[in-house]
Order: C-alpha cells, then structure tokens, then sequence
C-alpha cells in the first residue's frame, strides 16, 4: 500500500517562499493565485502494509513535521 | 533483455566514426558487443579522452622542482609547499548539465571535483568558482532565463559546498550574451596532504579486492560523458536522463570514510567514479596498474531493479569510489565502511592479464584489453584556421560619452559590479580558515593543517580571447599571478579550464590552440607548472559557439602572515602610488563593450617581462612593509580600479587622483584596460624607500595623490570628475541583489 | 573542565570548535560521535554547526534521535551547560531542549557574513563575562535562521530574560535592516528555564582570533571557563 | 476553489531526502517503510478561480517543478 503525508506550515506562519511563489505566479501571467503555500509530500512505500495509528501519528507529528511551525494530513491514495 | 544489435546508425548516436569502430575491431580481433560499444563510446569521448585536445595541451610546462604529482598522472596534480606538505588542486567544468538543470548541475560540479581531491589522499580546504552567463539586466534578451540560471547555479554551489563544509572563498563571474543558454560553470578544489599521504589510482597486487563504497548505482546521469561532449541542441534540453542529483552529505561521509581509510594502509589503489562512471574508474585503474580487472556487476549496489550492463556500466550516479585493497584488509575496511553508514561491496579483484573483464554473474558481457581502451584512444591533430588580426580600434568611431555618469553605470554593471549577492550565499567562512576571503583579488587561506597561508585566484577574459585568443591565454595567466602578488603571495602553479566551442571548426581549433600556447608561454614566464586541468568544448548554443573562454586557477603561498595585503584603501593619508604606468586605447575593454556595445580592438598585449618583474616589486615592497594596500588594474581600467579601492575595504575612504596627460582622450585615459598595472598605497613616510624600489626595479611609478575624504576625484589635464564614495557604494555593492530580487531560489532547488 | 564536541554525520563545524577551545583557550575538548550513548565526564557539551543528516526533512529533525542526544537530555537535566551553536540550535529545539524553530530565512537565501549582536543576558554560564547591552561582532552562516514562537511562547522568554542574543545595528538599535533572517524579535540566541543550555545561530568559534576579523566570541567559551571555575571554588 | 500541486522527483532520479526519512523511520521503529520520496506540495487558493488548463501547466512545468528531474500532478481538492 501506499502512504501519503501531506505537510503544510500552519496558516499564522507566514510562508516568504510560498509569497514569493504567488509572485513569480502573477509574473508568468496569472492575476489572481491568491494565497500559495509551500509544503511537503512525503510518499512512503510501505509494501508490508502501514503500522498501527499510534505509531503512523508519532512519526507524522515527531519525524515528518515540526508542530510547532507545521500540520500534517495523512492520507493512504489507492 | 535482448541488446540491440550493432548498426552503422547504433554506432553513430555513440559519437564513434568508421575509423574509430575499425580500431576498436583490431582492438578486440572481433566485433564490439553493445556493452563494450557503450565502453568505448564513453572512454573515448572527449571528456574521458582528450582526444582533440591533448596534443595541445603537451604544450603546457607541467614539471618543476616542486611537482610531486605530475598533470595527467592521476585524478590531479600534486604541489609542494615545504615542511613535508603538500597541495592537489584542480579545476573542474560542469557546463552542459548546469544549462539543462542549474542547481544540481552545478551541485554535482562541485561534488566531482571535490572527489578528484580527496581521491589523492588529501583533505579538501577550499573551493573557488569562476562562471559565465548571459545578459541579466532588465530589458536584455533572454534576461529572465539567465537570471533563473545564476540563481540555480549559486544555490547549487552553495548547496553542495555548504553542506559538506568547504568555504567557497573566491570566483568570478560574467555576464556575456555569447553564454545565453550555454552558461559556463568551472569549479575548482585545493586540498592539503603530506607527502607520504599520496594515493594512487592505480589498481596494483593480483588477486587484491576491488570494492564499491557510495552511493547506489542509478539510472541517473547515463552517459554523461558523453553528453558533455556534444552540442547543445534544443533535444539536448529534452535529454533528460544526463542530469544527476547529487547528495552531499553521503559525499561527506565518503570524503572522511575514504581519509581514514587511507591513513589506515589498506588502501592499494582508490579511484573515484566520476565520468564514464563504474567503465572509466575499472579500466583506468588496472592500466595504470598495468594489470587487468575482473568485476562482477551483480555485485554492484543498486538503486534500480532490471538495469542493464550497459546501464550500470555507464550510470554516473554521484558518490561513488572503486578502492583496491590489499588482501587480507577486507574486514577492517567493511569496519570502516559501516561506521559512516556507508553502502559497499567487493564486487571482484585485480587480475594479471591486462584485461577489464566484466561478468554478470559468471556469464562474461565484456573484456577488453584494459591499457588498450585508454592508451590506443584516438588522437586528432585538427586543422585550425588562418588568423586574421583584429584591428587596431579607431577611437575616431568611439562617441564621446559623459564620464561622470560612465563609472556608475559600469560599476553597476554585472560584470564588473561587486558580487556579494553570490558571495554571501557560499559559507566562506566554514573551516576558520578565510583570512582574505571573497572581495579582494586574491583569496588567501590559512591552512591549519599545515600553517601555510596559501593564495588562490581564478581568472579569465572571453572578450579578449575572443578578439586575441593568444593574448588573452597570457592575460588570464598575468591576471591571476598578479593577483596573488597582490596579495603578498608567490605563485606555485596553475590549473586550467579549457572552455570553447566544437573543435572540428578549424576557426574554434585556432583560438583552443592559440589559447593555449597563450598560457603555456605565461606559465613559463611565472615558472608556473600546469599541475592539471579539464577541457570543456561544444559549449555551443543554437546562437553558435561561445566566445572562447579559456580560465586558469592559480595557488601561491605567502610565507609570514603579516605580509598579507588586501585591495581596499587602509584609510586616509595614504598614498597612492601607481606601479607599471602604461597607456593603451579602448581595446577589448569592458568600457567599450558595456556603453558602446562593441567587441573591438586589439587588445593591448601583455609583456610577461614587465609582468615579472612588476609582481616581484609588489612583493618585494610588500615583505619590506611598505604597501598598505594593493589592487591589480583590470577589467574596467583605472578608474574603476580606484572605485574598487574606495569600496571595498573595512570601511568607505575617499582618493584624489591626479592622472598624468598620456596624450590620449579621457575616456581612453580613464577606462583603457591595459595589463601589468597595479594601484599600491603607501605610507607617506615610506614613499621613498618605495620609490627607490620600484626604480631599483626599472618599473615606470608614478605617485597618483593622496586618500581620504568622501570623494572619488580625478583630475586629467584641465579636466575634473568627483564621486561621492557615499553613492557609488550602492551601485558597486547592491545591484546585483536588486536585478536577482527574490526569484532567487529556483523552487526546484528544495 | 572537558568539553565534549559532538559529531553527528554531516556536522562540519566540530572542527572549528575543538580547535578554538584546543589551541586559543588550551581547554580538553573531544569530539563524540552521535552513536554514543553517554556523556559522562564531560563539563560542557557543544552542538556544533553543519548540516547533520544533510539537514534533510528538516534541520535537525533526524539528529535529534541519535543515540547521544538521550545523554544530553540526561545532562542537561543535570545542569550540565549545552550550548548549540547554528545547525546545534536547530536540533535543541527540535529535541525539545529549546522552544520555538528555526525556518527558512524570510530572503530565502543561505546568508554568510558578519553581523552585529546586543548581548541580553549576562546570568548564564556562556555570558558570564559580557555585559548587557553590549554589541558584538559574530559571523552567522545560514539558511533556516529564522527564529520562530507564539507569541506567549515570545513573552515567556522575554519576562523570563532568555532572550541573550538580538540582532542589531552597530550602535545596538534593533532596526529592521539589522535582523538578517526576519527572527521574531530579532532574536539570535535562547537559553532554557534553568539557563543552562544556550542555542545561537551565530558562530562564536569563527570568531576567536584576530586573523579572522573578530574576537567578539572569546567571551562565549571564556564564560564557560569562568563558570567552571567559579564551581570548583 | 483549491488547487494543490504535487511534485515528485523522478522514480529513476536519486532522492537523498527520501533515503534519509526512510533509515530515520525505522529508528523511530517501523521497520518497514520501503522506499520513502520527499516531494513539494504547493496549495493555491485561486479565489478566482483556475487558469485555463495551459496556463496552469505552464507554471507547473516551468516555475512549480523542474522537469528533468520531477513530475507534477494537480488536483483540485474540494
Ligand atoms: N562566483 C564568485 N564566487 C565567489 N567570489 C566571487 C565570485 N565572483 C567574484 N567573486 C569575488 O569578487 C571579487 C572581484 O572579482 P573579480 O572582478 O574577478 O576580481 P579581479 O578582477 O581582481 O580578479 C574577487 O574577490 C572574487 O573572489
Ligand atoms: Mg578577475
């Protein structure tokens, strides 16, 4: 199966990297992209299926994100 | 899989003519197989081969009572600086990957050269840059593009060179329409050993084990070598799999598994895998060994599943190391291995029968007599053209322009503008070893391994060459020996990055061989051995070759750390003293290209005589602690020279300058770019004893004025410019960041 | 007085650090590599700069699950003073020993250059021998420096006077050209409750000797010794 | 609406990242996680809506990711 945790800087967080984005955007010629933040997609294989809840939770939140400053969704894409 | 079978059309897309395959038959006394094509095609393609260039490059003085590692011998050369230690340096490009992917073709730039350093044994200290791109300034064609290329290629350098902890301390740049789209990337490496340390790539002792250490072969970079030795064409652009990602930190673990390694006394022989990959580092090692090889791919890690031979023979996944052991070592090298957590295997062993012998398994899918592959390369003695003279320039053509308003725009111009945009994005500061870092002209290091403070610049000049390819191979030379003699620094050696387009246009063949013999009489005269190098041709772009482009590295030391000299002005009070007076017109200077738009002349030509003795009058003054300061006259003549002074010391000091009348037009006087000068200030207290040296010396010297104030004024004959050092700074110190604004990091750098 | 350096793959500042304790202060420092799971004996631990792990993920993310960093914890606790210096900073707080984060720098861009500090906090063991308010010269070399809390998290330092580095301009006036990397508050450096671990993005070990430009960050390791002093005697 | 651009490296590219995360996973005691790829993801809030579909690969394929060595998806998450 497949395992995909989407990570994104929590929106009080400013994003100078997503703004910059959002400029470079209007400069290709789209007006109007609104708010563009940046984050990260970590894809995991897991070929001998996923651990349990708890485990998949701890490493999403001590590992793959920063609580502090990100929030994670994790989704299993067929 | 089936190999396709061997076509005329098959053995044409490797790059190999009908007389090369016919040698390749009387190599093997049978037709090629197709992994064995993909073996050949590589090894001699250019880049592995030199094959249009080596007998030029004969022509560089390679030996010397320092020498210890001759240029050719081995992944680089090896300098002594006394007291048992030693320096290997070399220069490296990365051009081609880094127009079709900036920042990873440059990351692995600097990945590569770095492993041709730690390769010899030595631990790497430092890292210069020299590149070229096309226009960026607003409205310039192209701007946008070359503007995404800089930002990829200075965050690609910064990423790799910052990760595994060497200090970029110095470069240059230019910004030229002739590299739009065919930017040029020359990276270059110093490491220090001692002189028993040295390691060769040689792969020695029948029977010992060959082990891969790295990073897990990949389906990235195939045959990359021989990419970089074509042009670039727009399909080139679609040529995808050539480019490969580097990582950093498994170079770092690498770089000190392989030191300990070495100091360890398993090593036989240790070869990186750079171009050509697992095919060049196997059968350069047992020729130089004179022995044979015998590798068995299964054994070979991989990142991917179901890849071929030719695959794995030819992948330049990034670091990689081949190290022969002597038998009997293998436990205490796994050790080792696995405390950096680095993946390895012995993947076969050292033969005695001259061949490379490659197996999967038991099944044998190439053999080929080893010294033969790189010995019987071809060798091309290509017809260069007849050289016609530029012209003398006839000022007559040249608008007067108002001169006031000249310097800022020239001081603003890329080219000649201050970089600290790029600078400070390099942690040149890592290794505490900075003395003289990015913004002088010579970058001087201390080496606290073996408390030398060694100098190193990097320069070259594609105007000139181009206008005067022979001229503007001795320029680069001076250049960089003058910058060093400014810094206080005798020269040792040099290194040299051959950039130019495809040599089977005799008119490219001419300037690669008029360049070259260029250099070669400059590193004569300085008595500078060429210690190594790398050639990078078909730097073309649909636009047609670039402007040839030969650069040189040169590494000098400095034995008593007080005479380290910086350029910019102490502060005020001094004098300002010029050394090697000289008038010239408006040649082939930046002057005449950045507000005229023209690429004239003839350039004013380098008297490496002159040049001799004016470098050993700076340092003579220097070590007699005369010079408070000292800046070489280039690009951009005098005046900006003298802005350079102003601005780029601890902090703004003012100069008022009397030029002498040299029957010339202003703009000629002020902006001409005529070699062997050198701005030098002096305590007023010691302008005799400078004075009576620099005569001593017959140089022409002549007392320019004073320092201090918040101008930069010029006098010339009844004539007067001033500028507020206050406003120049700006200019000079911030328009680089202003063009580059924060579009800066290209999203897929991170 | 032992200060341990430790090494986790991808530092590249240990060097500069046990040189500068070794050859300026002529102090006992060792590295200890990050499979270690103790480190007992040792007076000071050193977080040096670099890029452990290859900063990959996240600064620091990785290394803070090396087996030594349990024994730092356990000292820490102890009152055992950890400093952090750079990528050493970015890992304390992604273990916890120090609030907050470090982000990518609001100009996006690896900064290397000196910059001004005014020194907050002079009642710790690593500024022991400064005054408030006194401004320094430090290197900083970064690209994730941006310093980052809530703001209760903000206030809590400040009342609690953790705050001990700010960037500022030359004459100490915290302007907003000052602050190279958008720290909230222009903060450079934390200490945690007890003030016995200190984490920096400057680099006080590039800046111990006169060849280098400045030796405004003497007075770091010059406080640690002090400070061991003080705790014999 | 929302528009989320995933981009990926290249299954054939090395992606050191991916191979960090995954010997760090298993530290944190999973031992399983197989082959682990790090990508980007960049929300945009489009208020106004999308851009013809042209426009909108343009900006994947030549500002969002670098096709040498990435792929990129779109989605348009609810
Ligand atoms: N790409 C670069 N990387 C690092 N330093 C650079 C780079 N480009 C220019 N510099 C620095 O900027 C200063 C000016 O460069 P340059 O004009 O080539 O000096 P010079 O003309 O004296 O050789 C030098 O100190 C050089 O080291
Ligand atoms: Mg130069």
């Amino acid at each position: 199966m497949k395992i995909r945790v989407t990570v994104l800087p929590k929106s009080s967080v400013l994003d100078p990297q997503g703004v910059a984005t959002a400029e470079a955007i209007k400069h290709l010629g789209w007006a109007q992209p609104g708010r563009v933040r940046i984050g990260k997609v970590i894809e995991i294989e897991a070929p001998e299926g996923r651990p349990d809840d708890d485990k998949l939770h701890a490493i999403c939140r001590d590992l793959l994100s920063n609580p502090v400053i990100e929030d994670y969704t994790v989704e299993f894409p067929a | 899989m089936k190999d396709p079978t061997i076509t005329p059309e098959l053995i044409a897309k490797h790059g190999i003519t009908p007389d090369e395959y016919a040698r390749i038959q009387g190599i093997l006394g049978r037709d090629p197989n197709f992994t064995e094509l993909g073996i050949f095609s590589v090894m001699w393609s250019e880049h592995c081969s030199y094959k249009n260039s080596r007998p030029e490059l004969k022509k560089f003085p390679t030996s010397g009572p320092r020498i210890l590692v001759k240029a050719g011998e081995e992944n680089a050369g090896v300098l002594d600086v006394g007291d048992g230690w030693a320096v290997a340096f070399k220069i490296e490009s990365h051009n081609h990957p880094s127009a079709v992917e900036p920042f990873q073709g440059a990351a692995t730039g600097v990945g590569g050269i770095i492993r041709d350093i730690f390769t010899m044994g030595a631990r790497p200290i430092f890292l210069l840059d020299s590149l070229r791109f096309g226009p960026i300034e607003a409205g310039a064609p192209g701007a946008a593009a070359n503007r995404h290329l800089l930002a990829g290629v200075v965050s690609g350098i910064a990423h790799y060179g910052n990760c595994i902890g060497l200090p970029t301390v110095g470069g240059e740049t230019w910004f030229d329409e002739t590299y739009a789209g065919n930017p040029l990337v020359n990276v270059f490496c110093l490491g220090v050993l001692r002189h028993d340390q040295i390691a060769r790539g040689a792969a020695r002792g029948s029977g010992n084990p060959v082990f891969y250490v790295g990073a897990e072969t990949g389906r990235d970079g195939l045959a990359g070598a021989a990419f970089a030795s074509r042009e670039l064409t727009e399909e080139s652009r679609e040529d995808r799999p050539a480019v490969q990602v580097g990582d950093p930190f498994r170079e770092k673990l690498l770089l000190e598994a392989c030191l300990e390694l070495l100091a360890s006394g398993c090593v036989a022989g240790i070869q990186d895998m750079g171009a050509a990959g697992l095919t060049c580092s196997t059968c350069e090692t047992a020729s130089r060994g004179g022995s044979g090889i015998d590798v068995d791919l299964d054994l070979v890690p991989k990142r991917e599943t179901g890849m071929t031979p030719y695959e794995i023979l030819l992948s330049e996944s990034q670091e990689r190391m081949l190290v022969i052991v002597h038998r009997g070592q293998e436990d205490r090298v796994r050790e080792i291995f696995e405390k950096w957590d680095l993946p390895h295997a012995c993947i076969g062993q050292v033969t005695d029968d001259g061949l490379m012998r490659i197996r999967v398994g038991t099944r044998v899918v190439a053999e080929i007599p080893a010294a033969d592959l790189t010995d019987q390369a071809p060798v091309y003695h290509r017809e260069a053209a007849e050289w016609t003279p530029p012209q003398d320039l006839d000022i007559s053509t040249v608008p007067m322009v108002d001169l006031t308003a000249a310097l800022p725009r020239l001081l603003a111009h890329p080219t000649l503008t201050g970089k600290r945009w790029i600078w400070e994005q390099y942690d040149h500061m890592v290794r505490n070893g900075a003395v003289v870092g990015p913004g002088s002209d010579a970058a001087v290091f201390y080496a606290r391994e073996c408390g030398k403070f060694l100098a190193a610049s990097v320069d070259g000049n594609g105007l000139i060459s181009r206008l005067d390819p022979r001229e503007g191979g001795r320029r680069c030379v001076a250049e960089a020996a003058r910058n060093l003699a400014c810094a206080g620094a005798v020269p040792l050696g040099a290194t040299d990055n051959l950039n130019f387009g495809n040599p089977h246009k005799p008119e490219i063949f001419r300037q690669l061989r008029d360049s070259v013999e260029g250099m070669a009489e400059a590193c004569r005269a300085f008595d500078t051995p060429v210690t190594g190098g790398n050639v990078s041709l078909y730097n073309e772009s649909p636009a047609g070759p670039i402007d040839p482009t030969p650069v040189v590295a040169m590494v000098g030391v400095i034995e008593d750390e007080a005479h380290i000299t910086r350029q910019g002005f102490r502060g005020p009070g001094d004098s300002v003293w010029l050394l090697g007076e000289r008038a010239a017109g408006l040649d082939a200077s930046q002057f005449l290209l950045i507000l005229h738009g023209r690429k004239e002349g003839r350039p004013p030509q380098t008297d490496l005589g002159t040049e001799v003795s004016l470098h050993q009058a700076v340092r003579d003054a220097i070590r007699d602690g005369l010079v408070r300061s000292a800046h070489d006259c280039a690009e951009g003549g005098i005046a900006v020279a003298l802005a350079e002074c102003c601005l780029s010391g601890e902090g703004l000091v003012g100069v008022e300058i009397f030029l002498p009348d040299d029957e010339r037009r202003d703009d000629e006087s002020l902006f001409h770019e005529a070699p062997g000068r050198v701005l030098v200030t002096v305590d007023p207290a010691d302008e005799e004893a400078f004075h009576d040296l620099a005569t001593l010396c017959r140089l022409p010297v002549r007392k320019l004025g004073t320092t201090g104030g918040s101008e930069l004024v010029i006098h010339l004959r009844t004539q007067t410019w001033r500028w507020p050092v206050e406003a120049l700074f700006p200019a000079w110190d911030g328009a680089l960041g202003k063009l580059m604004g924060t579009v800066a990091e290209p999203l897929a750098a991170h | 007085m032992k200060f341990a350096v430790l090494r986790f793959p991808g530092s590249n500042c240990d060097q500069d650090c046990l040189r500068t304790l070794q050859d300026t202060f002529g102090a006992t420092a060792e590295p200890v590599w990050h499979k270690e799971t103790s480190v007992d004996g040792y007076d000071v631990i050193i977080l040096p700069g670099g890029f452990s792990f290859g900063d990959y993920l996240r600064c620091g993310a990785i290394a803070r699950y090396s087996p030594v960093m349990a024994a730092v914890r356990e000292a820490a606790t102890r009152g055992t003073p950890v400093l952090g210096i750079c990528n050493g900073f970015q890992i304390l707080c992604e273990s916890g020993l120090l609030p907050g984060a470090l982000v990518r720098n609001r100009g996006l861009h690896f900064i290397c250059r000196q910059v001004h500090l005014r020194l907050e906090n002079t009642a710790s063991p690593f500024t022991r021998a400064g005054q408030v308010g006194q401004v320094l010269r430090l290197p900083i070399a970064h690209g994730e420096g941006c310093y980052l809390a809530d703001e209760e998290t903000l206030d809590q330092l400040e009342s609690e006077g953790r705050v001990a580095f700010r960037y500022c301009a030359p004459d100490g006036s915290l302007t907003p050209g000052a602050n190279p990397n958008g720290s909230l508050r222009h903060i450079a450096g934390i200490l945690n409750g007890p003030g016995n671990v200190l984490g920096l993005m400057p680099h006080p070990e590039r800046a111990c000797e006169e060849r280098l430009g400045s030796t405004d960050g003497r007075f770091v390791f010059a406080s640690l010794l002090e400070s061991a002093l003080a705790a014999v005697s």
